[in-house]
């Protein structure tokens, strides 16, 4: 048991650069936080340099010629190439967004307006997030395309039978890596050479994936990669978006106005080189420079290390749970730690989510209850809201002792 | 937030009163809370005078949602659309019990929402004036 | 002279509460700081307002349960309303976007793609940023509409005789508030009433004004009010778009996704109410509640005080670089505080902008230099590029001395 | 960087050598810096042999891509079209002195950027590259 035991103090180390963690709740409980799905915590290495850049070198960027400007600049782009590095493309490759949606609908509406027409179709699953399936829509409503989902069974895998038939026609695959309902794991090795051979371009949903796993967006071979800052230890209000360097150039420009063009008169303009062509107006420019933080100290701790101590949490929590099942707990998805992200939904009983939540945080426990954006699933498996508990890199089997003492008391008052 | 669920509330959760369906209401409306995902529909039945005569919500959602609704159904055959229109936060509290947090303040309220809409005719605009 | 003495004062006293204005720069030189046009510095407040979110409440907002969700739903509401108060609307006005921009943009897609049509005009000002033109020139090749410009004369005023002509046949006109290059403010309680009458729609570009002018859009009686926190001592990445509730309610989606619906299925989505039918995905929380921080920093100091602070060290700077004009010192634009923000653009004999900007940086003078994001303004007026001063209410006579010695410096260097 | 602006670098700036147009350019090329609006055009003369004959440059720009551009002017005739598209960065460095700041960089490389595509025929995509 010596791998456990080490993980097990690395957990506790690293929560001690999580300043959030160590305060104590209202109620004087342990802060015990489990819904990074939703958003993840902050170390203060990525606080302390959102406050350095205000404190020391806060300027807008590109154009100034004085000394913080230059620092502020430097620091920004060298945030891309870091971020870049990460996911393995180029800088030029990657562009700032807002979030994972914004960058979703930067495709949905440069790319797609310019390539998807009448009776095309897009691929989806039927386990992506409104981020995912939304902008699809309303690019359907607008071009005449037609939408087709990859289904999921009940136990929450994707359903691959049909996949060359769902493909036939398809202009593009736009699919979460990990979903975030049931932690689903997409097997795109094995779906992404099937979309090539139809000729279908490919948009990742990396929104629970990039935090979590090792991704090289090289090795996947899709041609969009969407992944947002703050569910992998980085600021809110930035995200980006990887292309590949030949569709980002054909691509039109989306938001416009400063900083994206190259020459403008009153009545044309011309546009800057990717990824810039894309950055219309002031950046967040703190964001992208604390997402940097973010990724090196993920690349520090290690993605491999972070996915293996977030399965054998996984493990120990779907282990836990099902001795609930006395109550009534009923856990959904894949109960296999190796075909989920640390993402597990559950119902206890006939309690609603929302009432588990409550009473969960009244011992310190934060999950997530609700629809988690992905109506269309919680319709299609008939259930109304369901309870999350969803772990990463600072949590441990304490975190999990605390989440099933808290169920218990929920069990108790609900007298299950 | 654990004071709240107390034994008369997990009884209306689970046995709502006045629960299901009118055959030919007067007014109905429905609404649901985006954020969470929780239905209501209430169904009135209004006489000449404008008084309730009867009443049936159906829907589906939190033990908050659902016996606050229910609760509010108990108090309001009998009484005039206009007064079923200005019924208070303070009144369903006082239903309710203590200790909602404010997170779950919309659940709450989520049935007077419902209610009041039926009897005024639209929807509240902007959600913080409750 | 009292009043002269007192905004001295408190010109430093405000100074004290921006920490980056009390380091030296790289030379050791006091920084001096002339960019706020770009971006402004952001006060103590502001800073540590970020830092606690992510110390202390980090979480997403909307639908968590938890004590820290609500907190932090309950801070980022609370923002926009007292955002929404500084410029006189009602929260529910009030939209978060990244910035400017892309406020434009939201109302260019999602407005413009539902009401203006081929021969439709759009009237801009000859004046206007590129974030307030290159939408509008993309719009036009959407839909085949055309643009038209009100003239602006050499002295940098808007030249209002054929407004009525222009206004012809508009649906919107769209104009800058307070010009970036030129300082240039817009007389709009005379062409707002012109452009009703006609049946435009108007939008304002807020961007230099929000932070410098005491701003009512309901006295405004514009549709549409876009401006960026960074530039009135906010955070970056975030800013708002203001617009009439009638009108928010009637325009269809643009970004969608999370957060910003009602209801979703596979095939079709409804959408949640303003303003957070325009906000999809996770939103720039920390930057949101910076905001709001900011506005209750500038609304204590008073924006008269702060209008009437920048006149007075515009006025001074105006005389100061009046002198210079033996060294070949031109100034451009109204010379009148009164008709401009605090915003001057001036060259320096046959030195380039940028040679200017860079010998300036030595003293720690921190100008812009280029083309502002005005290219279409520069070429009318044949000018290659200027060097650019602003202020803001944390500058003073001594900054103005500061910058006078160090032009006499860059005009020793160049043998002016 | 006020070391910078030396007078042997004001003189390249005030009197740029080889400025203007030739009669019958064999290639030219032009290219602009987006963030400052700087414009540099190279056009070279070019023997059978690829050897430089002849080079005008023009444009509109601060002292640092005026005179660095100038300079690089100097620096060409006889060259092959193979040894002008190998010029560095450093060679570059070496005639205008020290002293640039990192902002500045792109102004004292626009000549060279736009000289070498000249040579090679197309621009170089990553702007880090250089
Ligand atoms: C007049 C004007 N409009 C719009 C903008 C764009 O602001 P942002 O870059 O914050 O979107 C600016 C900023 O430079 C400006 O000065
Ligand atoms: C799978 C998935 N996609 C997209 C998103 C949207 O992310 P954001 O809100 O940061 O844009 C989320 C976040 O909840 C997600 O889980």
């Amino acid at each position: 048991m010596t791998t456990l035991h080490l993980s097990e103090r690395s957990a506790v180390e690293i929560r001690k650069d999580f300043p959030i963690l160590a305060r104590p709740t209202v109620r004087g409980k342990r802060l015990v936080y489990l819904d990074s799905a939703a958003t993840s915590q902050k170390p203060n290495s990525v606080i302390d340099a959102l406050d350095a850049y205000y404190r020391e070198y806060n300027a807008n960027i590109h154009r100034g010629v004085y000394e913080i400007a230059a620092r502020a600049t430097e620091a920004f782009e060298n945030a891309r190439a870091r971020v870049a590095r990460f996911i393995g493309c180029s800088p030029g490759e990657l562009v700032w967004t807002r979030n994972a949606t914004e960058a979703i609908n930067l495709v949905a509406y440069s790319w797609g307006n310019a390539n998807v027409g009448p009776g095309d179709a897009i691929l989806l699953t039927e386990m992506e997030h409104h981020s995912n399936l939304v902008p699809w829509q309303l690019l359907a409503n607008r071009t005449g395309a037609t939408l087709r989902f990859i289904p999921i069974d009940e136990r929450g895998e994707l359903v691959l039978d049909g996949l060359d038939d769902l493909l036939d026609g398809c202009k593009l695959l736009a699919i979460a890596h990990v979903g975030n309902t049931l932690g689903t794991i997409a097997p795109l090795e094995r779906i992404v050479p099937r979309a090539r051979a139809a000729g279908a371009l490919v948009l990742v949903d990396g929104a629970q994936a990039a935090p979590h796993l090792p991704v090289d967006v090289s090795a996947l071979d899709c041609d969009f990669y969407a992944f947002s800052a703050h569910k992998m230890l980085g600021p809110t209000g930035i995200g980006a978006l990887y292309a590949k360097r030949a569709i980002l150039e054909a691509m039109p420009p989306f938001l416009s106005g400063g900083d994206m063009i190259r020459t403008v008169e009153y009545g044309r303009s011309t546009f800057n080189d990717p990824p810039w062509k894309f950055e219309a107006g002031t950046s967040n420019i703190a964001g992208a420079i604390g997402f940097g933080v973010a990724v090196d100290y993920l690349a520090d701790v290690g993605l491999g290390w972070i996915r293996e101590h977030e399965k054998r949490i996984t493990g120990v929590a779907l282990e836990r749970l099902a001795a609930l099942e006395r109550t009534g707990l009923h856990v959904y998805g894949p109960k296999d730690p190796d075909r989920i992200g640390g993402v597990i939904s559950f119902n206890l009983g006939d309690v609603h989510a929302h009432d588990v939540a409550s009473i969960l945080d009244t011992e310190g426990v934060c999950i997530r209850a609700g629809h988690h954006c992905t109506m269309p699933l919680m319709d299609k498996m008939g259930w109304h809201a369901t309870a999350r508990a969803s772990f990463y890199l600072y949590n441990d089997e304490d975190d999990v002792e605390a989440l099933v003492r808290a169920l218990e008391k929920a069990a108790r008052i609900f007298k299950l | 937030m654990d004071d709240f669920y107390r034994d008369y509330i997990l009884d209306h959760y689970r046995n709502p009163r006045n629960f299901g369906h009118l055959e030919a209401p007067t007014v109905t409306a429905e609404d649901l809370n985006p954020l969470c995902g929780d239905r209501i529909r209430m169904e009135l039945l209004v006489d000449a005078d404008g008084t309730v005569k009867d009443v049936r919500f159906s829907g589906k959602g939190c033990a908050i949602s659902q016996a606050s609704a229910s609760m509010l159904t108990e108090n309001v055959r009998g009484k005039s659309l206009e007064a079923v229109a200005k019924l208070t936060k303070e009144a369903v509290l006082e239903n309710v019990g203590i200790g909602i947090s404010p997170t779950r303040m919309k659940c709450a309220m989520l049935g007077l929402r419902v209610l009041k809409s039926a009897a005024i005719g639209s929807l509240a605009a902007w959600p913080d004036e409750e």
